[in-house]
């Protein structure tokens, strides 16, 4: 099983937390040339087809880097 | 429809948060869409930790489901209630302004969803309903 | 402790999911932990909704607690039941082995939390509880 388990992934001992940084910052740069790109907003799908994850992903790195402070800016400042 | 119970602690309200947020997401939503139904969920479970269940510790309820397109979420406690609701919702209406609130919390619900209701008695609780429709545009 | 209650629908799979994702975040879990949780959630969630209701449709509760940074997942149906859950939970046992399952649902579970427990009664349901030690290394 152990096999299994090492077949399945890489192991992976980076932080949820800083790899969230990562993928909000990616999601915003890519929401912004969507917009100019279409002239209107993108869809948190189409952001995550543009960066290649997945829209859970995207959406949960998007709330982890929004602090109560920045509740009633947008997501990003 | 989906069902969540959890405890009035702050740590919790992410948790509502973030249920909500990944419900509507089948209806393929903008960022801001879901950044208004955050800020709705977030003001409303927020309320019920500070306001319904103030220094003691409580149930809260979130339902969500969906008709169509339109998104129907439901937050209930079952703390001490509001005794007038039309004022409770008046915007800067607060009876805890020592305590950085802005008694703003209906207004931003009333402004992000499209429909808001809420029922409260006192001594039994509090439930608000928001709706909103997700289009993605 | 939170409680979430759901219909035995493929799209709540991913709910379920993200909810206890949401919910170790607070321990600050790697990448791995973190994945580890959402293979065995997702794992034993498809098996209430492919097995326990078929093509029926029920209820799937999913409560989720910790002591300390020990993570407690318990997954509970209320459909057929599994008449050997010893037999049922040996690698590559499957009673679909038609439907694209590989019977290694449970050895998932196994290998990546550390603890998994099974309970069930035919006609009653089936209850998985997994606890996992989580902690950012
Ligand atoms: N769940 C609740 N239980 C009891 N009282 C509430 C609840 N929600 C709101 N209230 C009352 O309504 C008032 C206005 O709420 P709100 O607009 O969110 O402003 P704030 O939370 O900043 O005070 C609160 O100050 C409180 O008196
Ligand atoms: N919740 C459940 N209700 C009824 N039967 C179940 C349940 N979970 C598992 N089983 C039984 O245990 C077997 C093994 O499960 P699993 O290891 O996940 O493999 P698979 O799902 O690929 O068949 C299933 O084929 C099924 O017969
Ligand atoms: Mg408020
Ligand atoms: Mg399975």
């Amino acid at each position: 099983i152990g096999e299994v388990r090492r077949y399945l992934r890489d192991n992976n001992s980076m932080r949820v937390s800083r790899s969230l940084r990562d993928i909000a910052y990616k999601a915003i740069t890519a929401k912004e040339a969507l917009t100019k790109k279409f002239n209107k907003e993108p869809t948190i799908e189409a952001i995550a087809e543009e960066i290649e994850m997945k829209k859970e992903d995207v959406l949960f790195a998007l709330d982890a880097i929004a602090t109560p402070l920045s509740l009633y800016e947008p997501v990003y400042q | 429809m989906i069902h969540l119970e959890f405890n009035s602690e702050s740590e919790n309200e992410g948790i509502a948060r973030v249920l909500a947020a990944t419900y509507m997401m089948k209806f393929d939503p903008t960022m801001e869409e879901m950044a208004d139904v955050k800020t709705a969920v977030s003001e409303a479970v927020t309320n019920c930790i500070v306001h319904g269940y103030e220094d003691d510790q409580g149930k809260i309820f979130m339902d969500i489901s969906n008709e169509g397109s339109v998104l129907k979420i439901v937050i209930e406690d079952f703390g001490v209630g509001i005794p007038d609701v039309k004022q409770a919702m008046e915007p800067m209406y607060t009876t805890k302004p020592d305590e950085e609130r802005t008694g703003m919390g209906f207004s931003f619900m009333e402004a992000f969803m499209d429909k808001i209701e809420v029922s409260s008695e006192s001594g039994k609780g509090t439930r608000v309903i928001m709706e909103k429709k997700v289009t993605g545009k």
